[in-house]
């Protein structure tokens, strides 16, 4: 797998990437149909310092035009990854497909902590997303991005720990999204990733109360109006859009609006022919 | 990938299948009840009892739809299809071919002992392939009448409504089955689950259900609590011993 | 008019009140259909120190399941304001029902100025709702809240400069909302309203880009998570639930999560019929 | 309430209308275009011409949808609908009562000399009415053909395609009228007033198309930038001179 970075650019084959979360540890590579030429990441799910089982069910659901889901970041946590990234699935994932590691945490430490043992196993990613929407004990089930005097000292230490093409991936609650990309940039990061799930309550079919995340077409006009915002002012950063693409249109609104990447997260629940065809349709714009 | 934990219940199929999509064209929809129905598509598609597909329903639902598989005689599938709401719907009324993801979870083999399959209407086409792949004797347990004509053509046995339930599960009690397998509704699951324990028949098997969104083991979003932990409908599943989920 | 306050109580004869904004400035007084013993409350739009002309067009559209407006906070200022108030139309609407005045500014002064001007006036006016999601301009077009600090001290003078019922107005970008809330009610405010439009960026039918506030259906499951959000933190804060309600169900499940009163924007521009509607659904829930 | 601003063209209506909430029953569609309709309902609603209405399209949209008011010789509500979108498609074909308000906006007085009304099939139902009311010449502008049954009916002079538009207005402006008052698209009503008023023509009247969300002077959506500032076309129009908005 070549991996060609320079300064804030990833050079993928195609400027669509899997989502963290609804992509798995690779399972979409089980799917023959999807055309992986056309792909230009595989984004893991978020993986955190240690072993997380994920909340109790029901953990997602959907209707009127949006996704909840509250899956608690089930995750093998860094010993299960471990022998995860010895097994030979994931291994295949990678060896045909640029593959973006996505890491969490609950606290400052386990942040850091992750980041050091991962060091040894960055060369494998093109790319490593730093999710800043997890609920974070320390605050309250808040993010860690609620002080934002600690978040900037982690972005710090992750900056110092790695050479690594790091990217933030950041919600709209918690602060003004791009003044937190700027943030980010002004740390040096590579990237930032806009936007995650935003939170919601849903009653499911059974009338029991969802607490969970948003996804879904629903997010696509606010997704598209932080791109926007934070490439007005962030012109060299790289952007992976995330939130309600569907249609190859959506992605090339997400590109026109500021995004070099365009992430899909939930279609791939309806179909995951939705690769394919906004992969074709994106084919055509290079190096990004 | 995270590797899928080990079956529970004896005698399960370990059998990994490769999944595939699948455009599938209508050949035959029959009415089971007012309102579900056995769709018998042109297509074959080797899938294990059990095992289960995903239907995209296009712009009536943000998820494909999850419904366990049969087949006529001919190898045909066939999935049943009850109408909840307006991806069921389209499922039944569309004259489009539908994109289907399949074959999806394990596969289930029964313990090599005498045993009956319940279902729901909702859940004929799985119980159908059950009943012929193992030659065990099916019963539909529905709350509304069954269709003559399905009832004929497929000489089933059924009773209709919960206080015939009750009865059936009595009697069945006393004959000499010594598992089960149900697939309807999770009231059902449970009632039938808790009611045959309760006698001393703790092989009792259920087919679950979860919302599912992937159907491939990646969203992590079919979680169902079990006695030895959290486990996924689509890849430990759906089929689940009943005692490993209620007690 | 009678005006009962008792701490953070506005007492209101049905729990449902006319969004700032969608009601103008008494404008929907003049339906004859409209059951107004049904409605407990009309907010104005969001009066400013100094006149404000607005956004140029296009500035408002709707599609999929959400509005989008970038009015611009088009009104007449303080001065325009006081004249209004002198109006036959305006005093009508105030002898027919409770009128909870809303107001905004670019920055912390204007907050303030206006406050003292707005002095003599304000008891006509069962509550007074700060709107701390306008655009400012010494924020770089972000709302006060970005400063923290600075927003603190302006919650402070505002509480100091009157006894009246006041209302902080969140929306859920620019921090979390439950902390904003807990700031609010930590300076003696008595009420909050959650939440405001998000911002989002929308393609109109004659293919303008319309950069505005969402509001309408989709905001539903988020302004309802943040209502149930601030009042897990806040047993006793006045809370008026504003998002995407237009049905009785909506309206009832806002209660349920923990609204003291619902508010009704954009589903008055779908059929102001679901005013009596919900009035009407809400009449038995007392005390508000 | 902002009293609304005071009319910039002469002879304009200063009348202050109630506005009312109307249910109304369809009793005749008839086809102008191929995808443009006339309705007449059965109830009559008293109003001037050149103001209109807002339809509550139920699920088919989030606001009410605006469209100018006209009137059958025995006063029944008419409206000309075309079909852009789900709202306008609704309302084209349910056998529900419409929900609307009005009458919204100011009246059309036009100025005491010859004029003419030219209007898109879209807005027959406006040109009709002043037409009758103000005795003066109606001429339609299509696109497309016009269904010869309504052509016989109200006996219209039209013309089709963009290159007879612009011979029609070059025959025009040598004809004795004085004003003209224009409604149908955006850019047939800027292109009609520049090219009259570059003649010397400056009574060029316009209704406007702006997004409409109350329809009432609540909302502020409905600005549209004239010579003499913001204003707002449901309240200040929705009928402007057209040198107020295109130079
Ligand atoms: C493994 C499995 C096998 C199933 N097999 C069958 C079958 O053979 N025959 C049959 O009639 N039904 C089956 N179901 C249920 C069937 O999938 C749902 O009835 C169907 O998805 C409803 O879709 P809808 O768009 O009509 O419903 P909606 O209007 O979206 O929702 C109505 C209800 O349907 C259920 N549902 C909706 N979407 C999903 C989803 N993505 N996953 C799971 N449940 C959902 C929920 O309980 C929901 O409250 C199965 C479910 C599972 C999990
Ligand atoms: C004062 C006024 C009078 C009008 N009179 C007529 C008339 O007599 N006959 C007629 O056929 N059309 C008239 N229109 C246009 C008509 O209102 C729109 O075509 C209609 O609202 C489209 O609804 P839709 O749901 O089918 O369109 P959508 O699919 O929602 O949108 C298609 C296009 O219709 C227009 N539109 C949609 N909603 C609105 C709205 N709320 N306000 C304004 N424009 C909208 C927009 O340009 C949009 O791009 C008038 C518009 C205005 C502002
Ligand atoms: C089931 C599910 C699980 C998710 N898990 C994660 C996660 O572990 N880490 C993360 O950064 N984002 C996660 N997300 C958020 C997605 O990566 C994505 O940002 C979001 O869903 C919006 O994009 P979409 O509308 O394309 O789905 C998850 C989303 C879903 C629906
Ligand atoms: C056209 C329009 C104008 C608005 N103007 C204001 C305003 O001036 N002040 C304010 O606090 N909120 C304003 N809002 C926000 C509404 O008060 C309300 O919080 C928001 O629309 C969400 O509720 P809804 O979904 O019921 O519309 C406006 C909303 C709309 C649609
Ligand atoms: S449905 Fe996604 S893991 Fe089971
Ligand atoms: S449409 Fe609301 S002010 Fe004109």
């Amino acid at each position: 797998m070549e991996m060609k970075k320079s300064g804030n650019k990833l050079n993928l084959r195609t400027p669509i990437v899997i989502a963290s979360g609804p992509g798995g540890f690779g399972e979409y590579f089980e799917i023959p149909t999807i055309d992986w030429a056309l792909v230009g990441a595989y984004t893991l799910k978020t993986v955190t310092l240690n072993r997380k089982i994920g909340n109790k069910p029901p953990r997602i659901y959907a209707k009127d035009g949006y996704v909840i889901n509250r899956i608690g970041l089930e995750n093998p946590g860094f010993e299960g990854f471990k022998a995860l990234m010895e097994e030979r699935g994931l291994e295949e994932v990678i060896s045909h497909v640029p593959v973006i590691l996505s890491v969490g945490g609950d606290t400052f430490d386990e942040y850091v902590e992750l980041t050091r043992l991962l060091k040894p196993y960055l060369n494998r990613f093109i790319a490593i997303e730093y999710n800043f929407s997890c609920p974070n004990v320390q605050h309250g089930g808040l993010s860690i991005v609620s002080d934002k005097n600690e978040w900037r000292r982690l972005l710090q230490v992750v900056r110092k720990e790695t050479d690594s093409f790091i990217i933030a991936k950041l919600g709209i609650e918690g602060g003004f999204i791009e003044q937190m990309a700027e943030v980010a940039a002004s740390e040096g990061w590579n990237g930032v990733t806009v936007i995650n799930t935003i939170r919601g309550l849903m009653i499911d079919g059974e009338n029991r109360v969802v607490l969970g995340g948003l996804s879904g077409p629903n997010l696509f006009p606010i997704a598209l109006r932080a791109v926007y915002e934070v490439r007005k002012r962030l012109p060299d950063i790289y952007i992976i859009a995330s939130g309600g693409v569907y249609t190859p249109d959506d992605a090339k609104l997400m590109i026109e609006f500021g995004a070099d990447a365009v992430s899909i997260g939930s279609a791939l629940f309806k179909n995951e022919s939705v690769l394919n065809e906004i992969g074709k349709s994106l084919q055509g714009i290079q190096n990004t | 990938m995270v590797s899928s934990s080990i079956r529970q219940f004896d005698g399960s199929s370990e059998k990994k299948t490769k999944y595939n999509v699948f455009e599938l064209s209508k050949r035959e929809i029959m009415e089971i009840t007012v309102d579900t129905f056995l769709i018998t598509f042109e297509e074959k598609i080797d899938f294990s009892p059990g095992q289960f597909c995903m239907v995209d329903v296009n712009d009536f639902g943000l998820t494909r739809k999850p419904f366990t598989l049969g087949s006529d005689a001919e190898g045909r599938i066939m999935i049943s299809v009850k109408i909840v709401g307006a991806g069921t719907e389209y499922i039944v009324k569309t004259q489009n071919k539908l994109n289907i993801l399949a074959p999806l979870g394990r596969g289930f083999l029964p313990p090599n002992k005498n045993g009956a399959i319940i279902v729901a209407p909702s859940c004929l086409a799985e119980g159908l392939e059950l009943s012929r792949y193992f030659d065990v004797p099916l019963f539909v347990a529905s709350r509304t009448n069954l269709n003559d004509d399905i009832v004929q053509h497929y000489g089933l046995n059924y009773i209709i409504g919960d206080y015939d339930y009750i009865y059936l599960l009595e009697k069945l009690k006393f004959s000499n089955f010594e598992w089960f397998f149900v697939s309807g509704s999770k009231k059902m699951e449970e009632i039938t689950t808790k009611h045959l324990s309760a006698e001393g028949i703790k092989e009792v098997f259920v087919s679950l259900n979860e919302y599912m969104a992937c159907g491939i083991g990646a969203c992590k979003g079919c979680a169902v609590e079990t006695t030895s932990g959290i486990k996924h409908v689509c890849q430990d599943g759906p089929v689940f011993r009943g005692d490993e989920i209620w007690r």
